[in-house]
């Protein structure tokens, strides 16, 4: 039968409902060899700051029970290089190019966004990280305050018509409220999760592994969580909302459009299976036709 | 050095063999991989179906059968990775992405003396017997804790001018560190101190290997290790200091292999 | 060579730093025909409420990566129940017998501890759950809220002179602040965490697992989250604190007391291996004697 | 029923043995646990050195050389965990925590009919072997999906007067389910219907086996199933629905055998 994977999330029309992860797919042509990127619903880029930045010293990944921490500390090339070095190869896709921003202020958020609305097209939305925890200035006290949330998707919602999705943190104590702010503030999607702050510790050296002796965790253990996150933001918010949080297989992105997600990202495991971002594609059309699912979006919120 | 484009496959297991108690070799059937395989190269492997290895582990490439498609590996047990692949048996399916990174780079070298403390000696094998297809002069020096960690004479024999080694507790060989060693060798020596550094080996190794280096104005590679999780320039997880601490190179798409002098050993 | 496990927290001395976790271990008993108890440090008994309480629906238990997601919802005897039925053997023991007390208000908890304070000996100390996941009206609301967090702890303060820990949840934006306010009301140590939120859904059935939808998640991928927490109470307060989530391993308890724990608690392990707190004794004692540890407590904090 | 104690303990796979597609058997030697088991009670199962399975998983106790020191369990593949347990080889070891629960009580019955669905068959062959013993008049009624799933005839023929088996899609015996085949055998016969059932099942063969036991007015026993993390009684993860819905029982402790009446199947 016919089956139609296309999801809408208010403004954005997605092809199929798999994106991929800030921080997990570079700027998509790392990935160009693996998948035939057209085929997915969109990529989102690694996050742009203003400037370049060298990021945090090493070690800034390690494998730990469940998943894993990194303290990359957004190393990018900043949003000029971005725009001269990364862009002319984005153009050339057909699926929704998002392009993820990070700052330390209010103001670089704001930077970063009116530079980039002012390149030439081939951007489809953008995704604000309010949520990194391995910047201690700037996202990992603003993401967490309902408040800062509010002023900074305000702010940047002056600056640009283009859907706007605003990314949250899992470090909090309700997200429901840090939903509601920028769904106040104008976004016109919310995407959660960012990774959990977690740390590892070497008992031999007796020092902390990380350089920067906390992380984010990210991967399989991850999924019980945001899913958590996701229906509660669900049962809170009007936005439409993109699942993020330990995806590895079909059945994680049934369970995440079940908890009310309406499209999903996939981050660690496109490290470990560079090819699964476009096969979860494949599968969830197989799955759909099986299942004599007309549309992908029926399964969205539909848990009983 | 070249980068002929990285394959994403399945490969079976066609022989395990134990060198010492903690070494062991992993051969596996992949023709198209071996073919684009060249010296400081890695790949990174997943056990297939194993679900409590979460990222791929990456290993250099030890040996490689161009003409009979194969390609091993020399993998030291450290920690739950390497132990757990340590148990599998011909015919279990591997994942491997590779080869990745930029290896050594010998094109305009005649002389060479490689230098590998323990596990190290993994990728400077294949490393010989490719200098040695292509006429350079290759002097080995390895350096191993102790004479029971020793391996891989046989394997080098062929290929190598000379082979020395030390141990740390002076159970064979030279009783010392590597690059102790190394120095008997080259002092006084003109036409030593005119070769080509190519090493391998712990932190510490590696920077008083640098040090010697500086000293005797030798050209050196060194491949060099990092965490990892994507092993293609993806997470930005692997940073290698600069030489002036200005920033980092990713040592899986920047290296494994760095030039003396571009990086930094400190720490 | 002679090393000593002994450790000391504020008022309460414990022989070794391994303790069992609330919910894990019964009310110690459960476990008489597989471990010494008297080897323990000390037991620390499953939640205790004013009423008996029969718990959530089914199901309450379901793995998930990383771990499992429970909802119990404090299925427990009641406190009078457990004064007259569970107490005689508690009292027989020789470890520490810390009874873990709940509630649904500021009134119900300071009722338990009263009663508990009126019951003959064998108490030493207390440990306030202000954070189960798993009682809507309950801990859920106040263990995030630091003026809730004050406010009971003062309130217990006033009846008990015993040792008074209390127990954090990890949901939250900032446990420093709760470590603080459990501090400023006058608790003596601080134990953390309790789980995280998780949800599970069986995607062929389209419904969650659990039978209150969410529940609380516990296993080996929470000790990299719950070190972290530890970590960061541990830069904040002064007071003691004991570290759980997780623990499995000789090697997990050293990271804890590292990241600056006095003391740990085992839970989900105690199901899978009924023997592991027992083991954990010795092998702790072993890896003092062979790294030449005088003292256990050496190794609180001991990060460089 | 009794409950001479429960161990903990290691034991090495002796025998694996494939029934059909998805039905298998796993034997131990474990002889002190054999002694102890009663049918109708379970042993928690862990593959040592396994670290992705994190519970340990019930399995009903299928059958049981109490002489020659074996215990055997018939696993269905549902999941991850009676998958991976399906890839042993003998000589594995598995942790065994048990005999757990509260088992069938057959004291004072002389008439017993012992009703099945699927896999549910596991703990009552037990059950029929302890029962001939005992000199109980023991008739067996099976229901499967289809013949391919059919199993267990060979061991249970002796010990039973009589085995009648139902398939869901008529592809064997009583076309329908097997209740329906039950309601059929004992239609008008005053005998059977002063037997007592025993049964074990899916839940919504248990709940119409139980509303035809109040219909008919007969005693019934049933093994239940519900998700558990410790299996003695500590998480208090497992509850049953007393009859009343006024509060639950523990499947772990209370069961996982109760009798009709005593627990409510709705939902
Ligand atoms: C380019 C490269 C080539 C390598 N070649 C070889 C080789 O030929 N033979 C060989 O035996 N080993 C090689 N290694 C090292 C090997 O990858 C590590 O030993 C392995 O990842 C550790 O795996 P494990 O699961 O056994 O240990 P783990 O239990 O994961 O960790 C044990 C130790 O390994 C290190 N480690 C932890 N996480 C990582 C990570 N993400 N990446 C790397 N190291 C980590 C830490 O120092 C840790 O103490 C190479 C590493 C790199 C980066
Ligand atoms: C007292 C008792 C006796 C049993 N006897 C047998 C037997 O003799 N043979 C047999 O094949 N099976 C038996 N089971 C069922 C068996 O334990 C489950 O099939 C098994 O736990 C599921 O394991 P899995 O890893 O394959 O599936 P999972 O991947 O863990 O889950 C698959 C399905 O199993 C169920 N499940 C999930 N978590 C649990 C849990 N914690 N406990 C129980 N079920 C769960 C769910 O319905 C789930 O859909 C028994 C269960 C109980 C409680
Ligand atoms: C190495 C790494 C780098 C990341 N970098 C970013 C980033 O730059 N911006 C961002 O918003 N999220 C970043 N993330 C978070 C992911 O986008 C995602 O939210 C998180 O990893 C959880 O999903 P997962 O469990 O599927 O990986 C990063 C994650 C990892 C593992
Ligand atoms: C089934 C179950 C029941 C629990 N019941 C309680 C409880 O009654 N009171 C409490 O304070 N914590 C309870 N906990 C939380 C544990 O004490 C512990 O904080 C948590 O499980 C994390 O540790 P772990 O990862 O070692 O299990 C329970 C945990 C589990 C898994
Ligand atoms: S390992 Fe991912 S960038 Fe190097
Ligand atoms: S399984 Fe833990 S109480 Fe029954």
């Amino acid at each position: 039968m016919q089956t139609s994977l296309a999801v809408r999330l208010g403004k954005l029309e997605l092809k199929n409902p798999i994106l991929t992860a800030s921080g997990t797919f570079g700027y998509g042509q790392e990935f160009d060899e693996f998948v035939d990127l057209n085929r997915l619903g969109g990529i989102i880029t690694k996050s742009v700051t203003r400037n370049a930045r060298i990021g945090n010293p090493p070690h800034r990944i390690v494998e730990v029970p469940g998943g894993l921490l990194n303290s990359i500390g957004l190393a990018n090339v900043g949003v000029e290089s971005f725009i001269s070095d990364k862009m002319p190869f984005l153009r050339t896709l057909q699926c929704r190019k998002i392009v993820n921003i990070a700052g330390e202020s209010l103001e670089e958020f704001a930077e970063v966004l009116t530079k980039l609305e002012e390149s030439p097209e081939g951007i489809d939305g953008y995704e604000v990280n309010l949520s990194c925890p391995n910047v201690e200035e700037g996202g990992r006290t603003f993401g967490k305050d309902p408040k800062q949330v509010f002023l900074i998707t305000q702010a940047l919602r002056k600056i640009t018509d283009r859907p706007l999705i605003v990314k949250l943190t899992p470090d909090c104590s309700d997200i429901g409220q840090l939903g509601l702010a920028a769904q106040e503030g104008g976004a016109d999607i919310l995407s959660a999760i960012n990774t959990f702050v977690g740390m590892a510790i070497d008992s031999r050296k007796r020092k902390p592994v990380l350089g920067t002796v906390t992380g984010g965790f990210s991967g399989p253990a991850l999924k019980s969580l945001a899913l958590a996150k996701v229906y509660e933001l669900g049962q809170t918010v009007s936005l439409p909302i993109i699942g993020i949080g330990g995806i590895f297989t079909l059945t994680d992105v049934i369970e995440f459009l079940l908890a009310g997600a309406s499209a999903v990202q996939i981050g660690t495991a496109n490290y470990i299976e560079p090819r699964i971002s476009e096969r979860l594609v494949d599968q969830l059309e197989g799955y759909c036709q099986e299942n004599s699912i007309a549309s992908v979006s029926e399964l969205v919120g539909a848990l009983e | 050095m070249r980068e002929p484009g990285k394959l994403l496959c399945e490969a079976a297991v066609i022989d395990i063999k134990w060198l010492n108690d903690s070494y062991y070799t992993l051969r596996f059937h992949s023709p198209e991989m071996a073919l684009r395989s060249s010296p400081g190269q890695f790949v990174n492997l997943k056990l297939s179906n194993v679900k409590d290895l979460l990222l791929r582990r990456p290993m250099s490439i030890y040996r490689c059968g161009k003409k009979e498609g194969w390609l091993e590996f020399l993998l030291k047990i450290v920690g739950r990775g390497t132990r757990t692949f340590s148990h599998v048996q011909p015919g279990d399916e591997f994942g491997l992405l590779g080869p990745l990174g930029r290896g050594f780079d010998f094109d305009d070298v005649n002389d060479a003396i490689l230098v590998v403390g323990g596990i190290g000696i993994a990728p400077l094998v294949f490393l010989a017997e490719e200098m040695h297809a292509r006429n350079v002069n290759v002097r080995f020096v390895q350096g191993f804790v102790s004479q029971s960690e020793m391996c891989c004479a046989e394997e080098l024999t062929p290929f190598v001018e000379e082979l020395q080694i030390a141990t740390d507790d002076g159970s064979y060989g030279f009783h010392g560190d590597v690059v102790g060693l190394l120095r008997e060798l080259i002092r006084g020596k003109a036409d030593l101190t005119g070769a080509e550094i190519f090493a391998c080996g712990p932190n510490v190794m590696m920077r008083s290997l640098a040090e010697l280096c500086v000293q005797e104005n030798m050209k050196a590679q060194f491949s060099v290790e990092a965490h990892m999780a994507c092993g293609f320039g993806v997470c930005v997880g692997c940073p290698v200091p600069l030489h002036n601490r200005s920033g980092y190179y990713l040592a899986c798409t920047d290296g494994p292999v760095f030039r003396l002098g571009d990086i930094d050993f400190a720490d």
